[in-house]
């Protein structure tokens, strides 16, 4: 690519914001389950898988409209969360590592649950015949179903602002994150607060499997391809939902970018290095969660 | 000429000045007492002398050398040794385990490595645990002493450091009238041979301990002296001591 | 001290790794099976690396999801090495998958392959000195705990992927197979051998020693410490980013050492030695055995590889729920995994009555799980 | 046979064991390498492949299907009145495990044969066994050549007869200009320099050339370049999950399949069936087997197979047909080698090896038509087809090479030199053996 055409690069930009928008929905319900509980969840993944597999068995065995799979998938998820919140997450609260590797180990079981229930071979989740076509803005294309998807995201990104920011569940929220002891002395249930936000981040994620489940496959291993774009952009973001989106937005446009410029692969690579440096200057992230101090 | 001298210290955070203008001379073997209101900076000052947190402007130095630059653990090892607020020891290894952390003599790990016991640790350890009463609780994890025992531990920990200035944070905070007691008795058989700052808001207890008394206001130094002469300060009476405490 | 818990005394915890060397010395005088043989020599190697996650996370605290990353490096270095014994400067001067990848020299960073003894040292001392260069950004930027070890992943993450892409150098995905097995000496190392077992043998009981004594020192007791409270130990004068790239470094060196060994007993390395999946695999063997115990981590990745070539083929599709599922158990319940059940049991046992109970002293018995093990 | 070798070995155990013990119980050199067979002993042989994990998507029909072929020579007298008799290890998608499940099956099963790998990744995994063991791999599925080993049979097409009819047939229909799409790992890459050449051939030319990571799902970047590029066809390398993302986003991101068709070397019938035939209806693929192939040994070995217990998937698949294949070129070799010695028990996976140059699988037998072993590098001689996916997810056959191709593992790489049945020859006239 010698040429000066603007036209190619510029839709690289454009394609960079749909990336961007697949990492951060990816990467939202990771967002707020570190935020606020503060657990690096490793299941994250097998949370957006079995969201892609909620609404391929509610089309494939009732026929529902895709529409209506991301709602549905969005409540299953959050209560395989909710279960897995109270029957294990809760006890490990002030062991964050061990959390990390016991949500891993939530992973590997939910992995092979649903590979011997749904087989290993792909499934395939159906859209409208409207989602599957591209539009032209001007120099830069994109398809449809890309547009649901950064739609979508921007929807639940509003929505959640507006939960943790505007309503009186959120202030609980902020209230607990601050000081857990004296959001108790005001009557606030901070395990309550902790289980609805490990639901909600859960049964998110499950959204976002549904769209992924669109635009690639439905397979049991289809988590592990996002988790690690989506653990990068929490890291990055330092775990807020402005950092996030911030994040989301400059990892997507800079790995389109770069692929423009050489290959999706050495992309990648550069990438990754690019964040370990900047951690190296930030190691809290771009917008970090206040932890109380000694 | 003191041993530890805080020029015209100033930080800020975000946009709030917390610490602004401070100065500070702090004489050899003796016992500074650092009060003032909440809010007024002492901890804060705690932390820029030990190197957690850095100054926006102003120097610290100590001998003769400005340490403002240093990092945590090249101001410990010049010999300024701290003892945190909320106690901080090593909650799960031994009492013992905890005085041999402490007894840092020799930093470097490629060396440390190499060796189990340091010379002179055995005698110093033995010293620490008597003074600090925790010699019958040697092989006790930390994690299991009482509340008071673990404000001991820290400070033998500091004291097993062999630091020529200690800056305690509140050291008796959550203590028994006992307990208290003992300390005031350890503290005055320690500024002997060591130079301390403490932070305190007890003014019975800095009444029994304090050789001398610097008041701070709104992060900066507003009078120094005597407790006798401070309790007389129109200026403190104002700011502090004609607040309830009296 | 007649009441100690006999899981924290010394010379019992030496015993016991004394007699745990002498089982694994005398294998071969029971096995003669060449397949049996190799399987027990990975084994072995399982264990270095659940060791050295032991070491980092376990004493340091450090949680590395990223071990892959000396262990593979290291793979590549020894498989270049033995691939290089079977070509010649002269009539076949570069491995066949390089020629097919249109290269006409080997490139420079290859050359020290040549030799034996250049090769086997680059190995060990690449994916070291790696680990303290990232060790060292990453800790003095006070990068820690979860943080670090999502940081670890995406490394590993990063560098197989590089492999995948410098195809020429590497030959990606497809990996390197060196033809004929590792000769030293003039003598070639069969893998299927009871020589293959041995240097796989020596070395665990090296790293095992070593890293006890290292555990036993005063650098290990630091290193026990900053795990609880890195700003303590800082305050008390000691360089907690030394500290911790020391640790992490040393953890990485024992990972090389396993990727080389390794490599002479499978003679294959791919990409796939930098997955995800196995560099987490080992923190659960760590976790499983216990983190706390050298030994427990080693005997840890013994019972779930032995379990997954003996029992998953029974369990076949249930073998990773039942992993996945002990894994949490052993999380939840466990945290020390099954060498702090091992500890408490014996705590329980000296608690016994008629052995003077210090009731005073509960903590003296519960006791300090620090001190080395 | 290796008589140096096996010396080197059993000097190295005895120097081992005066440095370790005085005493000598300690194990010498292994028994003599490779399995023999037992007269009246059914004939042991290893399927290995992963049952679990991301890999078996295709390896478990593999295993089926291998299954299928034993049954079916053991219902016709087995061989020589042998049964033969499957062992099957599940190699978990781990590349570790198939290295260890080899060794299993070659040292302690003593099989006489090994019947596996689907990725060129896991065949490298477990190639230094076999031929360390003297052992036989049978590999049955297309791969990228450039490998000269003593102790392989291939029956799937090699890089160079792949798409050697499919690139002139593209650039004939539907124009010059052709986009190289590839997973990025060896066999894409290899495939495309085999491609290049036929490009060249045919006129075309080559306006891009992409690699993504295995595994990857975001195909946005590499659309966009095919987008800028427009060419006529897209030449695709690409496989597993991310060939149904490639082709499920090509139908999103508005490309028409009639005026730029992908053609393909992997998309059949069953990855068709996973993404919806929507997807896939209109791409070509190049295969040297298709469902629909119509011949009368095809149809039968359809319908059979679909109603026995190990056609559950409900499709056959060129990869499953290669599979099939093997076990009936194994019979081969197996009987040309007891013609040769006469004692069963003489036989050894080498010499299977050795004498099975030029048998051959007749029209009666291979769903694809006649195929033959070539005697010089062991790969097969076959004819690939084109075929082109209808709106039901089957195959049209729309071409179908007149001659088989002969296969030919450094087609690209004559200064490697030529493979041949003991070894590879390099064009200084010097002999190396198991070049991999």
């Amino acid at each position: 690519m010698t040429s000066l055409d603007i036209a190619p690069f510029a839709n690289a930009l454009v394609l960079g914001l749909s990336i961007a928008s697949i990492w951060l929905i990816a990467a939202i319900g990771l967002t707020i389950i570190y935020g606020t509980v503060g657990v690096i969840n490793m299941a994250h993944g097998e949370f957006i898988m079995l969201g892609a597999y909620t609404s391929y068995a509610l089309q494939s065995s009732l026929g529902l409209p895709f529409l209506l799979c991301l709602p549905a998938s969005f409540a299953v998820v959050a209560l395989v969360g909710l279960v897995i919140e109270r029957g294990l997450i809760r006890y490990l609260y002030n062991r964050p590592l061990d959390t990390l590797l016991a949500t891993w180990g939530v992973s590997l079981v939910l992995m092979q649950g649903v590979r011997l229930i749904f087989g290993s071979d792909p499934k395939y989740i159906a859209v409208p015949e409207i989602f599957q076509s591209n539009v032209e803005i001007g120099f830069a294309s994109l398809s449809v179903f890309r547009l649901v998807v950064l739609a979508i995201t921007a929807l639940i990104v509003a929505a959640t602002a507006w939960l943790f920011y505007r309503t009186r569940f959120g202030m609980q929220v902020r209230a607990v994150m601050q000081n857990k002891e004296m959001a108790a002395s005001f009557g606030i249930n901070a395990d309550r607060v902790y289980m609805t936000t490990f639901a909600i981040g859960a049964g998110l994620a499950g959204v976002a499997g549904s769209l992924f489940g669109v635009l690639a496959i439905v397979l049991p291993t289809m988590g592990t391809a996002y988790v690690v774009q989506a653990f990068l952009v929490v890291v990055v973001g330092g775990g807020t939902l402005m950092g996030s989106v911030t994040a989301a937005g400059l990892t997507g446009e800079l790995q389109s970018v770069f692929a423009f410029v050489t290959n999706d692969t050495f992309a990648r690579f550069l990438l990754y290095v690019l964040i370990v440096v900047f951690l190296r200057f930030r190691p809290r992230g771009l917008f970090a969660v206040a932890k109380g101090r000694r | 000429m003191g041993v530890l001298e805080i020029r015209d210290l100033h930080k800020s955070f975000g946009g709030t000045k917390v610490i602004n203008g401070f100065s500070l001379d702090v004489t050899e073997l003796t016992l500074c007492c650092l009060v003032g209101p909440n809010g007024a900076g002492k901890t804060t000052t705690m932390d820029l002398i030990t190197g957690r947190q850095k100054p926006t402007s102003g120097s610290i130095v100590l001998r003769g050398d400005d340490i403002t630059a240093l990092s945590e653990h090249e101001i410990a090892q010049r010999g300024i040794g701290r003892k945190f607020q909320v106690p901080a020891v090593f909650r799960e290894l031994s009492v013992r385990q905890n005085f041999e952390v402490a007894y840092s003599r020799e930093v470097n790990p490629f060396r440390n490595m190499l060796r189990r016991r340091p010379a002179g640790f055995s005698a110093k350890l033995d010293e620490v645990a008597t003074l600090t009463g925790l010699k019958d609780r040697l092989d006790v994890e930390a994690g299991f002493l009482s509340h008071g025992e673990t404000q001991w531990l820290e400070i033998g920990m500091v004291l097993m450091q062999n630091p020529a200035i200690l800056l305690l944070d509140e050291p008796v905070a959550g203590m028994t009238e006992s307990e208290i007691e003992k300390t005031i008795v350890f503290l005055n058989e320690l500024k002997r041979t060591n130079t301390l700052i403490v932070v305190e808001h007890d003014m019975g207890f800095v009444r029994q301990i304090a050789d001398v008394v610097t008041v701070m206001h709104m992060g900066a130094f507003l009078a120094q002296g005597k407790l006798s002469d401070i309790e007389n300060d129109p200026r403190v009476r104002e700011v502090y001591l004609g607040e309830p405490e009296v | 001290m007649t009441t100690r818990n006999l899981y924290h005394s010394k010379p019992a915890q030496w015993a016991v790794y004394g007699l745990f060397f002498v089982i694994i010395a005398l294998i071969p005088a029971f096995v003669s099976d060449g397949f049996l043989l190799n399987q027990f020599a990975v084994y072995g190697i399982y264990g270095m690396l659940a060791l050295s996650i032991s070491l980092c996370w376990g004493f340091g605290g450090i949680l590395n999801l990223g071990q892959g990353i000396a262990f593979g490096l290291a793979a590549y270095g020894m498989a270049m090495t033995m691939q290089m014994q079977s070509q010649d400067p002269d009539s076949n001067p570069i491995p066949p998958f390089m020629l097919n990848n249109s290269l006409e020299h080997l490139p420079w960073f290859w050359q020290p392959f040549w030799s034996t003894g250049g090769g086997i040292l680059l190995a060990l001392v690449v994916p070291t000195l790696f680990y303290v260069v990232f060790g060292t950004l990453m800790f003095r930027a006070r990068v820690s705990g979860p943080f670090f070890a999502i940081m670890s992943l995406a490394m590993l993450s990063a560098f197989a992927t590089l492999i995948l892409d410098m195809q020429p150098y590497t030959n990606g995905a497809n990996g390197i197979s060196p033809p004929s097995p590792l000769s030293i000496f003039g003598t070639d190392i069969d893998p299927y051998g009871p020589t293959a077992y041995w240097i796989v043998c020596g070395g665990l009981i090296a790293v095992t020693v070593g890293a006890k004594l290292l555990t036993q020192s005063k650098f290990g007791l630091v290193i026990q410490a900053l795990r609880g409270d890195p700003e303590r130990v800082r305050f008390l004068g000691y360089n907690v980013a030394l500290y911790e790239t020391c640790i992490y470094a040393i953890s990485g060196f024992i990972a090389a050492l396993a990727g080389c060994l390794w490599v002479m007993l499978i003679q294959y390395v791919s990409p796939a030695q930098l997955d995800t999946t196995f560099s987490i695999g080992m923190v659960i063997w760590a976790g499983i055995g216990g983190r706390l115990s050298l030994l427990g981590a080693i005997l840890g990745a013994f019972l779930i590889q032995g379990g997954q070539s003996y029992l998953g083929d029974q369990f076949l599709a249930t073998w990773l729920l039942v992993l996945g599922a002990f894994f949490i158990v052993v999380v939840r319940f466990l945290p020390k995994g099954l060498a702090g059940l091992l500890e408490k049991v014996l705590g329980a046992l000296a608690r016994q009555p008629g052995k003077h109970a210090r009731s005073d002293l509960p903590h003296a018995i519960s006791g300090a799980p620090a001190a080395g093990e | 046979m290796d008589l140096t070798r096996r010396k080197l070995l059993k000097q190295s155990s005895l120097a081992a064991a005066a440095i370790a013990a005085p005493h000598l119980w300690l194990p010498t050199a292994r028994e003599a390498w490779g399995a023999t067979l037992k007269k009246g002993e059914p004939i042991k042989v290893g399927l290995l492949f992963s049952l679990t994990g991301q890999l078996a998507v295709p390896e478990e029909d593999s295993t089926l299907v291998m299954q299928y072929a034993i049954d079916e020579i053991n219902k016709n007298g087995g061989i020589a009145g042998h049964p033969i008799q499957p062992v099957i290890v599940d190699a978990k998608s781990d590349f570790n495990v198939y290295s260890e499940k080899a060794k299993e099956l070659i040292i302690r099963e003593k099989v006489i044969a090994l019947f596996g790998c689907y990725t060129s990744a896991s065949r490298k995994a477990i190639l230094p066994v076999v031929m360390s063991q003297n052992s036989l791999l049978y590999y049955p599925t297309c791969y990228e050549g450039a490998e000269c080993t003593q102790n392989t049979i291939c029956t799937g097409p090699l890089a160079n007869q792949h798409s050697k009819d499919l690139i002139p047939y593209m650039v004939k229909n539907f124009g010059k200009k052709v986009f190289f799409v590839g997973s990025n790992y060896v066999w894409p890459k290899e495939s495309n320099k085999n491609a290049k050449i036929w490009l060249q051939e045919a006129g075309g030319e080559l306006v891009g050339e992409e690699y993504i990571p295995l595994g990857s799902s975001e195909f946005g970047p590499v659309l966009g370049k095919i987008r800028d590029a427009k060419p006529n066809f897209i030449f695709s390398t690409v496989v597993g999950a991310s060939d149904i993302a490639f082709h499920k986003q090509f139908k999103q991101e508005g490309f028409k399949v009639d005026s730029m068709p992908i053609a393909s070397l992997t998309t059949g019938e069953i990855e068709t069936k996973a993404m919806g035939a929507e997807f896939g209806a209109g791409h070509f693929l190049s295969a040297p087997y298709f469902q629909s192939l119509e011949n009368p040994t095809n149809q039968k070995f359809v319908e059979n197979f679909l109603k026995s217990k190990y056609g559950k998937n409900g499709s056959t698949h060129y990869n499953m047909e290669e599979t099939y294949l093997s076990a009936y070129v194994f019979k081969a070799g197996l009987e040309a080698a007891l013609k040769k010695t006469g004692n069963i028990e003489e036989v050894t996976s080498r010499m299977i090896r050795d004498v099975s140059g030029g048998v051959r699988v007749e029209d009666d037998v291979s769903p694809e038509g006649l195929i033959w072993i070539d005697g010089d590098n062991f790969n097969s001689w076959l004819k690939p087809k084109i075929g082109q996916c209808q709106a039901d997810g089957s195959f049209k056959i729309v071409s179908e090479a007149k001659e088989h191709v002969a296969p030919d593992p450094y087609s690209i790489y004559p200064n490697a030199g030529k493979c041949t049945a003991t070894g590879l020859v390099a064009p200084d006239g010097k002999s190396r053996k198991n070049v991999i």
